[in-house]
């Protein structure tokens, strides 16, 4: 199912407790993770955030420029002794997920 | 600490334009009509704008593949641009051209009458657009021009899904 | 006593093809994606032969938008044909252009490391496509030549809807 | 929902009695109406066929090629003493139905 670049398509966050939860998008390209880097930098300036996850229950495609949000987030939260989880991919993410190597790093709960 | 691209978004006032070119097979009337459909998607159409434009769509490009090149091969050229909420696409072929443009737009009026078809091709776009307009002379193609306004969605609840 | 257009329909062996012309605004990522799908539906491809034709056309057009343009507007050209069941398509822009195109193609490898990509584009690019060709110099764009055949559907049960 | 132009989005014929109901393809557009003339007509060659129904049970997308195929298959069966009747038409499908006028002249059943 296609979507349009509509204001319905973008990313939602959640807190429980230390964690932040990333609701992505139906489609998980260039355009509609440009704001990840900085809203999720955003939380953890504002409240104690140890762990981050990418929740892709609504999301059926997705590109490589997921796996570099991925990837960045990742990294910062290493720097801050916290983790990246993903969870809700369906088949083609978690092919997606694969192909790229990140299951090594980052784990599915 | 986090270098990151500025969030790049569709401006109210924003123009933009796109142009498809296919061959004149029937089988890419409904190409022609999802494309269209995919680019009009980005101004939140209500399902009932969205359906208005294929319909106009459809009937201009069969009309390029039915009358424009009367079955034999050529380009239709679908060009669709978005000027703030005004949206127009035109319908270009390069085939036999209209002699009699006031004519055939008039409703039923067919060229084609042992065709089956029922002369309300021009009669829907007009119907469905808030303005038509046509270009052709005879051996020098046709362009069918319509532009429709699409109404700023109150929150695009109403939105279709594709 | 019926006259009737002789059906048109596609032949086993058909050549066609399209062409599509936007500006470099990355909502059209998702734009060109369902364009190309569109245009590959006839074939009655697999969900997953669609979902990498998809996938490869993003991260083409993603990189034409992000790379080739770096943010300024520009046009991006796609171009898709078909012959029997080899599918090609290209992603063309008037960018910047690449200078070493075999490191520019190195698994992991980012022109942008302070963008948060992956350097993973190209490898998606061959990982979903059969083969994948680069024609570019600094200030002279870049194409990239995708191909992929899609295997004949047994009786066209698993295709996709859209 | 888009379809491609495979075999799945043919019309459908079905027989009951002296009935032919024709099951529309999800798009009615002239690619897809291109053979139902000839087809009805074989129909009709072959058995007693006094009424044609179109059901649009499937279908969400009609232009003026359909109301052209009910025009035609009107016509025919005026000239044999029969009858064609619509069926199953969604929200969109009456509405270019009534702006066609052609419910003057074939019925809803
Ligand atoms: N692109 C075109 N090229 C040549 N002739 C055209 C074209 N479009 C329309 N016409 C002429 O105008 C007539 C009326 O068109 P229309 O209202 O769409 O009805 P219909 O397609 O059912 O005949 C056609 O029958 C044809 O003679
Ligand atoms: N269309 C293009 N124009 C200019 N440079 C490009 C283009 N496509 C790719 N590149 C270069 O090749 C590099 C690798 O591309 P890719 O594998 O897609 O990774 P990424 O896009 O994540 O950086 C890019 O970072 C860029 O430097």
């Amino acid at each position: 199912m296609e979507q349009s670049a509509s204001k319905k398509d973008q990313v939602r966050y959640r807190t429980a407790g230390t964690s932040l939860i990333v609701l992505l998008p139906p489609e998980v390209d260039d355009h509609n993770c440009q704001g990840i880097a900085g809203e999720t930098e955003e939380y953890i300036r504002n409240r104690v955030v140890k762990r981050i996850v990418f929740d892709f229950t609504r999301t059926g495609f997705m590109d490589s420029a997921g796996i570099g949000v991925l990837l960045g987030r990742y990294k910062r939260m290493n720097e801050l002794g916290g983790e990246v989880v993903v969870t809700g991919e369906d088949e083609r993410i978690a092919r997606i997920l694969k192909i790229s190597g990140i299951y090594q790093i980052i784990r599915s709960v | 600490m986090v270098s990151e691209r500025n969030e790049e978004t569709r401006k109210e006032n924003q123009s933009e334009s796109m142009r498809l070119q296919f061959e004149s097979y029937s089988w890419n009337e409904s190409f022609a009509r999802v494309t269209v459909a995919a680019f009009l998607a980005r101004l939140d159409p209500t399902v009932e704008e969205m359906e208005d434009v294929k319909t106009a769509v459809s009937e201009a490009v069969t009309n390029a593949v039915v009358h424009g090149y009367e079955g034999t091969l050529g380009t239709v050229t679908v060009e669709a641009s978005i000027e703030g909420r005004k949206f127009t696409v035109s319908v270009h072929d390069d085939g036999v051209g209209i002699a009699d443009i006031q004519k055939a737009m008039e409703p039923l009026y067919t060229g084609k009458p042992e065709m089956e078809r029922s002369g309300m091709g021009f009669s829907f776009m007009e119907a469905f657009m808030d303005e038509v307009t046509v270009q052709s002379s005879p051996g020098e193609g046709t362009t069918v021009i319509m532009r429709k306004t699409i109404k700023e969605a109150p929150n695009g609840s109403d939105s279709p899904v594709n």
